[in-house]
């Protein structure tokens, strides 16, 4: 053990990037697996909901579905339609799931457990999840087909608009935490009320805010309408097969899960332990740690689950509408309320 | 170490192939717009580089200044670029000579 | 060469590039796309330069949402790109001695010999703690509020110049609103008679 | 006032969104009765309506006469039939027996209209094709199936004898 | 029965007109109440034998049939009075004891009057559950199936044969249960029209052999026609499945064929499927015939005729559609050609003749005339229907004599003369006398009695005829004929007309496809040219004089046909073969015998690569860019022929001015009669399987009477040589009292007749 933190520290030192290239991989391995099986718990989850049992055939209760799923989409063929503008074609289920990873560069999993430490972290993540959009738009241009470019457009239309939202949510958090950090954000979270110190509580209107814009944002149920089967067969993706719509895949499940970690890290106190710190201090498992995220991602990213089996899919005009005259205007009057708060320092910002 | 005249001569040429983007594209004015995203880019970065350099930030509150204005000039551009099409089908510049809407 | 002067060349040369690509491209949506890789290098030479705050601002505001605004109108319009194009071999040869001498002109003022190390020394690397959006905030909230509102107005006014611009009244257009009917309930719509059963 | 108010808040608390995830969140618990297909098979109707076969009579005669009602009743216009040139012994027999089987609807109508239960569906509904020629039914094939299955058919038909 | 009288009857409450004398179901029929029947039919006896037109009548004790019970004035019908339909109800139920239930394999299955009544009137439940009647099939023929355990005993079919076909061949034997319908010994029906009885048999008792079991009712599309092979231009039903003929109905026209069509319309398109199908363009390269496409084939027919223009002959089958005919004398003009010509089978070109000679009056009229003279015609097999309206008018009283080289089969009572094809002229000459006519041949004729009795009944006849038929135009002496003919019509002013050969005989004449300046088809052989055009002609059996025309053919430079069947003589004659659609596969008109024109439109897609013939010529017309040749439709070619021959109407009038007036026929040596059998007319029904194999269908031979073999040496069975103008045919040998003395009757048109002459001249018999 000794040895390994030794040789840590001498990489550190000497081969800095190969310590780097190891800590990205210490995070998105273990997140390919999230993403993997968080597919199988959607299946899972949605098909309890519908009184069916869900995927069961793949090893025991079906816990191998979602490897047998990716070793078959990897083996498909990958088909590129004629006219299409191959290279962009290939390229934009990258940029689907770049940056879904790279917003996990300034993520604090726990106390002082993050691989950069940004002071603009709350920024850098609004910058990356913005640039989300490319890959829909690029894919649905380039695969030269009516139906994706359709999906396309409506995606990007509504991911412009909910990134407003989303963005005045979190100047809501930053002007309660006094920081863009992530980090501090948390710690500005900790108080002995536990679980109601956190800024959900304050902040509810801009929490439930944030957490639909995200999932408008990740063109989840109901606000799929860029995929809308019933309507444009799949959307931007139609054109996709194999490899590339896998990738596509674990971009829209990556941002999905990072949208819980963050709903979660903002405002359900990350790794903050639920009870008040007086209590658990030093119990095992109850007091802070990467545990309680962890927990808290998942409670959120059931949600998500949760939603899709629920509600039918908005109409498009519906959407915009939420997203430009309900939760903007709500934003803004709830920053204004989190400012008065904090002016006068009401009760948790005291 | 990074000189300061890098950054400008990054700038100027910057500037200049901006500079020929508007001769050489000069009938469509999406490119036209894109070019002149550019200029203010190739000006913004020598902002930037002489805020660095200077210790001055006032060169990056000018930035921010331009990306400001520059993202209504876009939006405002591309609006009326978006009507123009509506009427006139085309957004060819050289068809722009009519006063007629 | 130190670490440092090798990522900002290769910014630089990646930004040259993709600037070149623009100007040149045959179709708008490939402009688009690589002055979007000419903002990403830009922001990390801003990087290099340490306005973090600005950089990732470029990308936010320019990548997020003005070229995204481009993108959406390029795809949108069905342009015809032939006559677009017309001229621009011919136009060639005056671009690019205007380029040429501009450039010259600028290299003269701003080479090295104005501006090098020599002339402007490197400035000395900022604090641990030091915070770009904190410094950047205090100057812009205290020295230059009145153009930080003036600039919040501006935009306010391209909004609604855009929305302006482009809404179209369509008064005959049927609509449903959502609102209305959310709040509709049984009762509203049904009602139930008891009565009695006729033979 | 009251009511636009209330109707305000009410929209805003989301109760009408909740009440929905409400009734999937109780699913979530309730009990699943998925049966496992392979395994386990629902209990199917001596009705089934299930793929089709033309039966022989017990001498190993043809039952079709072709007298095409089953051709003409068929909303789908799934089969094709062609009469054969008369036999020497007179009798009457196709030379051609073709079901569609994209086009067929498995109404049941032919059964229903043969008059000499020549073609009937047979209960079998596990079945597939490698090729697209082969959703093509032909007489071969049909009276293949009739062959094979001609017990559970008869099992159908003495079950639901009393109804028809 | 007087028809200004009329009375009032109430059927159901209503009041309705009637005429005294009529039966009660032709009331309700007219005025559109519907009466189930079986036995009735509107065009036979009543035998009021099926009891389903059972009505109650007030004051009568019992329900009375209504086809049996004429009309009273105020008497009160209740056709769906309880009783009534009582009554129809009883009536079913015992119709359906014996009735099998085999609906399913029944070709009738979906247009059956007995299923459609036993829906309206038949009880759900059969009550009967003895044993049914089982009635073995009889074998009438390979046109007719029987299924006789399915019949009801209407005597429909029974009443056909006597009132309609003349013949009775099917009667009922046995009583009650027993009754059976059949032969009364195992014999075909061979009726020129018993295919009737198959529409007649109100249930699938009787049904077509051709197309048994080919399709059922409702799978059939029904396309109108017009039959194309006599001069009647019978109304017909086309029945199409998926692009193949089922079969063919008759299409109920009062002016032409009334409810009925021959044999020969009926079940002729069976050779529109015939294996000798040509189906492809053919070209002959150095002798061997090679499959060619369209454009190569017209190509090489266009090089050929430009080569051979204007000397140029073109031979077109009488058969042909107006439009077609029109376009090859439009052809023929464009090519500077006057030899154009389908009056193949005439035999004298000499005079003038008349300029547009048809039947001289309508077809109904036939069935009026109270004295008939019929001139060299077997008219029951050349025209079935025409034959069945004068005999309509005999069994109403008329007198219709016949002058013939043979005696004829006749379904009625009438005069025959038959005399040598030689001495038909003298015969004719002395009627003529006898009439009191004058002129060349009349002069010296030697008149009799029964001369002098034909002359009489005409003279008197308050509206008679004279008609000239197919033996009398393939006459080689048909000029004197036609002339002698026309000089009895003026003396005893009775009309003056043709049985013309083929469908469109009198279209030809109208639209100028035939010669006008003596280039006509028998010298246009005899003088060979250097090019000829056929259309829908095979050389060995539409020819006048088979023999000669295919040397004609041998030593032209270019000879091009349009066809629908490849044949041996063709196939030697042509050197390239266009292949043209029959008349179900194109659109077209024909003018019948009466003058009137019936257009009809293709049913079905030609077979293989063939193309309506006007397409072709209208290709042919502008791949040889002459004028006019831009046609879309034939709709367009007809309204271009209505619009030029719009001022010429039918006229059978003799020119003034008699031509050569020799006779050509010398009395004394043994005489061929060569008369076209019923199945040999043209191509298509030479080519129908069914019809082939009918006793109307002869096989080629030497028809002799019994003193005449004895003379030649020859008896029945044995094979002989027939010689005629060098050429040599070796045929059977068959007895038939019917054909005079000093005659050999050998029919033309068949195989192995193709190698002899005209059908009329010297022949000499060998024996083998």
């Amino acid at each position: 053990m000794e040895s390994l933190i030794a040789l840590w520290e001498w990489l550190g030192t000497n081969l800095i990037v190969l310590q780097i290239l190891i800590k990205i991989v210490v995070i998105v391995a273990p997140l390919m697996l999230c993403v993997a099986y968080f597919t199988y718990a959607e299946r899972k989850l949605i098909g309890y909901m519908q009184v069916r049992i869900g995927p069961n055939r793949v090893g025991p209760k079906g816990w191998l579905q979602p490897i047998a799923d990716a070793v078959k989409l990897m083996f498909k063929e990958i088909v590129i339609p004629t006219k299409a503008n191959k290279t962009l074609f290939l390229i934009a289920p990258l940029l689907t799931l770049g940056p879904a990873l790279a917003a996990w560069a300034v993520f604090p999993f726990s106390e002082g457990l993050v691989l950069a430490d940004l002071n603009a972290g709350l920024l850098y993540i609004l910058a990356l999840t913005s640039i989300g959009v490319y890959g829909v738009i690029i894919a649905g241009w380039a695969s030269n087909s009516k139906y994706a470019f359709l999906g396309a457009m409506r995606s990007a239309a509504q991911i412009v608009a909910y990134e407003i939202a989303m963005g005045f949510a979190l100047v809501g958090v930053l002007v309660a935490a006094g920081s863009l950090n992530l980090g501090e954000i948390v710690r500005a979270q900790q108080s002995d009320a536990g679980i109601f110190g956190w800024f959900w509580l304050p902040l509810l209107p801009l929490f439930l805010i944030y957490f639909i814009s995200g999932v408008a944002e990740t063109n989840r149920a109901p606000f799929d309408v860029a995929e809308g089967e019933s309507e444009i067969v799949a959307g931007f993706h139609v054109e996709y097969s194999g490899m590339p719509f896998a990738v596509f895949f674990l971009g829209e499940y990556a941002n999905m899960i990072l949208i819980s970690a963050l709903t979660a890290l903002l405002f359900l106190g990350g790794w903050l332990s639920p009870l008040p710190a007086s209590w658990v201090d030093g119990v095992f498992l109850l007091g802070d740690g990467i545990h309680w995220l962890f927990l808290k991602t998942m409670f959120t990213g059931f949600f998500f689950l949760w939603f899709r089996a629920t509600f039918p899919r908005y109409r498009y005009d519906q959407i915009m509408r939420l997203g430009w005259k309900v939760f903007i205007p709500i934003t803004i009057v709830w920053i204004l309320v989190v400012g008065l708060m904090v002016v006068y320092q009401f009760a948790w910002f005291s | 170490m990074i000189a300061l005249s890098d950054y400008l001569i990054l700038g100027a040429i910057l500037f200049s192939l901006s500079i020929t983007g508007i001769f050489l594209n000069r009938k469509n004015v999406i490119i036209l717009l894109m070019c002149i995203e550019l200029m203010l880019l190739a000006v913004n970065i020598n902002f930037i580089a002489f805020s660095h350099f200077l210790g001055d930030s006032a060169g990056q509150v000018f930035v921010f200044f331009i990306l400001t204005v520059a993202a209504a000039e876009a939006a405002i551009g591309l609006a009326i670029l978006v009507v123009l099409f509506r009427n006139r089908r085309t957004i060819n510049v050289e068809d722009l000579d009519t006063l007629k809407g | 060469m130190t670490f440092e002067k090798f990522v900002f060349y290769v910014f630089a040369a990646i930004l040259v590039f993709a600037a070149t690509m623009v100007i040149t491209r045959r179709n708008p949506v490939h402009s688009a796309l690589f002055l979007v890789l000419a903002f990403f290098s830009s922001a990390g030479i801003w990087l290099l330069a340490e306005a973090e705050f600005l950089a990732i601002v470029l990308i936010l505001v320019y990548v997020g949402a003005v070229m995204v605004l481009f993108l959406f109108v390029v795809m949108m319009l069905d342009i015809d790109l032939a006559t677009l194009r017309a001229g621009f071999i011919r136009h060639m040869p005056l671009a690019l001695l205007m380029a040429v001498v501009m450039a010259v002109e600028l290299f003269m003022v701003v080479g090295p010999g104005n501006f090098g190390l020599d002339k402007v020394p490197a400035p000395v690397a900022q604090a641990a703690d030091y915070n770009n959006t904190e410094s950047l905030g205090s100057v812009l909230y205290t020295v230059y509020m009145y153009p930080f509102e003036i600039a919040a107005v501006i935009l306010l006014v391209g909004i609604i110049a855009a929305i302006g611009l482009t809404m179209r009244k369509r008064p005959e257009t049927k609509f449903q609103d959502p609102s209305v009917q959310v709040k509709v309930k049984k009762a509203d719509r049904l009602r139930v008679v008891k009565m009695e059963a006729e033979d | 006032m009251m009511k636009m108010l209330r109707d305000y808040i009410k929209s805003l608390a989301m109760l009408e969104l909740l009440k929905g995830m409400r009734v999937t969140g109780g699913y979530l618990f309730k009990k699943k009765f998925t049966v496992q297909y392979p395994e386990e098979k629902a209990p199917i109707s001596p009705r089934f309506r299930g793929l089709h076969a033309l039966r022989r009579y017990e001498n190993g005669e043809e039952r079709c006469i072709a007298c095409k009602l089953c051709e003409a009743t068929c909303p789908a216009a799934a089969i094709t039939i062609e009469v054969a040139p008369p036999l020497p012994d007179g009798s009457r027999r196709t030379s051609r027996y073709d079901i569609d089987m994209f086009k067929c609807i498995f109404c049941g109508y032919c059964q229903e209209a043969c008059p000499v239960d020549a073609i009937v569906e047979t209960p079998i509904y596990e079945y597939h094709f490698e090729n697209r020629t082969d959703a093509v039914m032909t007489k071969e094939k049909l009276l293949a199936h009739g062959d094979k299955h001609e017990s559970a058919l008869a099992e159908c038909i003495r079950a639901d004898g009393k109804y028809r | 029965m007087s028809e200004d009288q009329t009375i009032t009857i109430e059927i159901d409450g209503k009041a309705i007109q009637a005429t005294p004398g009529q039966m009660l179901i032709e009331v309700t029929d007219a005025a559109g109440i519907d009466i189930p029947r079986f036995c009735y039919h509107k065009k036979l006896s009543v035998s009021a034998n099926c009891r389903m037109c059972l009505v109650e009548v007030e004051r009568a004790p019992k329900p009375l049939p209504a086809c049996a019970t004429p009309v009273n004035d105020g008497m009160k019908v209740f056709t769906r009075s309880p009783v009534a339909l009582a009554a129809q109800k009883g009536t079913m139920e015992f119709l359906l004891i014996n009735h099998p239930l085999d609906c399913p394999i029944c070709d009738q299955g979906g247009e059956c009057e007995l299923q459609d009544v036993s829906m309206g009137y038949g009880s759900d439940i059969s009550r009967f559950v003895e044993g049914k009647r089982i009635v073995k099939d009889k074998d009438i023929g390979p046109l007719i199936t029987t299924d006789l355990t399915r019949c009801i005993h209407c005597t429909r079919c029974v009443r056909f044969g006597a009132e309609i076909a003349g013949i009775r061949e099917l009667g009922a034997t046995g009583r009650g249960e027993h009754m059976t319908i059949g032969t009364y010994v195992e014999k075909s029906v061979d009726s020129e029209l018993s295919g009737n009885i198959i529409d007649v048999c109100p249930v699938g008792s009787l049904t077509s052999k051709p197309s048994q079991f080919k399709a059922r009712a409702w799978e059939l599309i029904q396309r109108d026609s017009i039959a194309p092979h006599d001069s009647v231009g019978s109304n017909i039903h086309v029945h199409v499945r998926r692009n193949e003929l089922i079969r063919v109905h008759p299409k109920d026209n009062e002016s032409v064929n009334e409810c009925w069509i021959s044999d020969r319309d009926r079940f002729s398109y069976e050779g529109v499927f015939s294996e000798e199908r040509l189906t492809t363009p053919m070209i002959k390269r150095d002798g061997e015939w090679t499959k060619a496409s369209w454009d190569e084939a017209l190509a090489a027919t266009v090089e050929g005729l430009k080569k051979a223009a204007p000397d140029l002959g073109l031979l077109l089958s009488p058969g042909s559609t107006l439009e077609e005919l029109y376009l090859a004398r439009k052809l023929a003009d464009g090519l500077g050609s006057q030899a154009i010509d389908s009056r193949l089978r005439q035999g004298d070109f000499r005079g003038e003749g008349p300029k547009l000679p048809w039947l001289g009056q309508s077809i109904a009229d036939l069935e009026r005339v109270d004295a008939a003279l019929v001139v060299g015609s077997h008219v029951r097999k050349e025209q079935p229907l025409l034959a069945h309206r004068l005999r309509k008018a005999a069994l109403e009283g008329a007198v219709i004599s016949f002058l013939n080289p043979f005696e004829i089969d006749l379904n009625y009572v009438a005069q025959q003369q038959v005399t040598t094809p030689a001495g038909m002229v003298g015969e004719l000459a002395a009627i003529a006398k006898a009439a009191g006519a004058s002129g060349a041949f009349i002069d010296t004729a030697q008149v009799g009695e029964a001369h002098q009795r034909i002359a009489e009944q005409l003279k008197t006849a308050k509206q008679g005829t004279v008609l000239l038929g197919n033996l009398a135009t393939a006459h080689p002496d048909f000029s004197i004929l036609r002339m002698l003919g026309a000089a009895i019509a003026e003396v005893c002013s009775v009309t003056f007309g043709f049985l013309p050969e083929a469908a469109n005989s009198v279209g030809a004449h109208l639209v100028g496809a035939v010669a006008s300046d003596g280039s006509d088809a028998r010298s246009m052989l005899e003088q060979p040219k250097q090019g000829y055009l056929l259309m829908g002609v095979d050389p060995a059996c539409d020819f006048w004089n088979p023999g000669q025309a295919a040397k004609a053919f041998e030593e032209a430079g270019f000879v091009v046909a349009l066809s629908a069947y490849r044949s041996d003589s063709l196939d030697a004659a042509a050197d390239v073969l266009l292949p043209m659609g029959l008349f179900v596969e194109t659109s077209g008109s024909f003018i019948n015998a009466a003058g009137m024109l019936q257009t009809f439109s293709g049913a079905i897609t030609p077979t293989g690569n063939t193309r309506p013939g006007w397409k072709i010529l209208r290709v042919l017309g502008n791949l040889l860019e002459l004028e006019g040749f831009d046609y879309v439709s034939s709709d367009e070619v007809l309204g271009e022929i209505r619009q030029a021959t719009a001022e010429r109407k039918p006229d059978n009038m003799e020119p003034a001015a008699a031509g050569d007036v020799t006779l050509s026929v010398s009395e004394g040596t043994l005489q061929r009669i060569g008369d076209v059998p019923i199945y040999a007319l043209d191509p298509l029904v030479r080519h129908a399987a069914s019809l082939q194999k009918t006793h109307d269908a002869i096989t080629a031979g030497i028809y002799i009477n019994p003193g005449e073999a004895a003379r030649q040496g020859l008896a029945e069975g044995d094979e002989a040589v027939a010689v005629q103008d060098g050429g040599r045919a070796r045929l059977p040998v068959i007895i038939d009292l019917n054909v005079p003395d000093d005659c050999a009757r050998i029919p033309a048109a068949l195989a192995g007749t193709e190698t002899l002459g005209a059908p009329f001249g010297e022949v000499t018999l060998e024996k083998v």
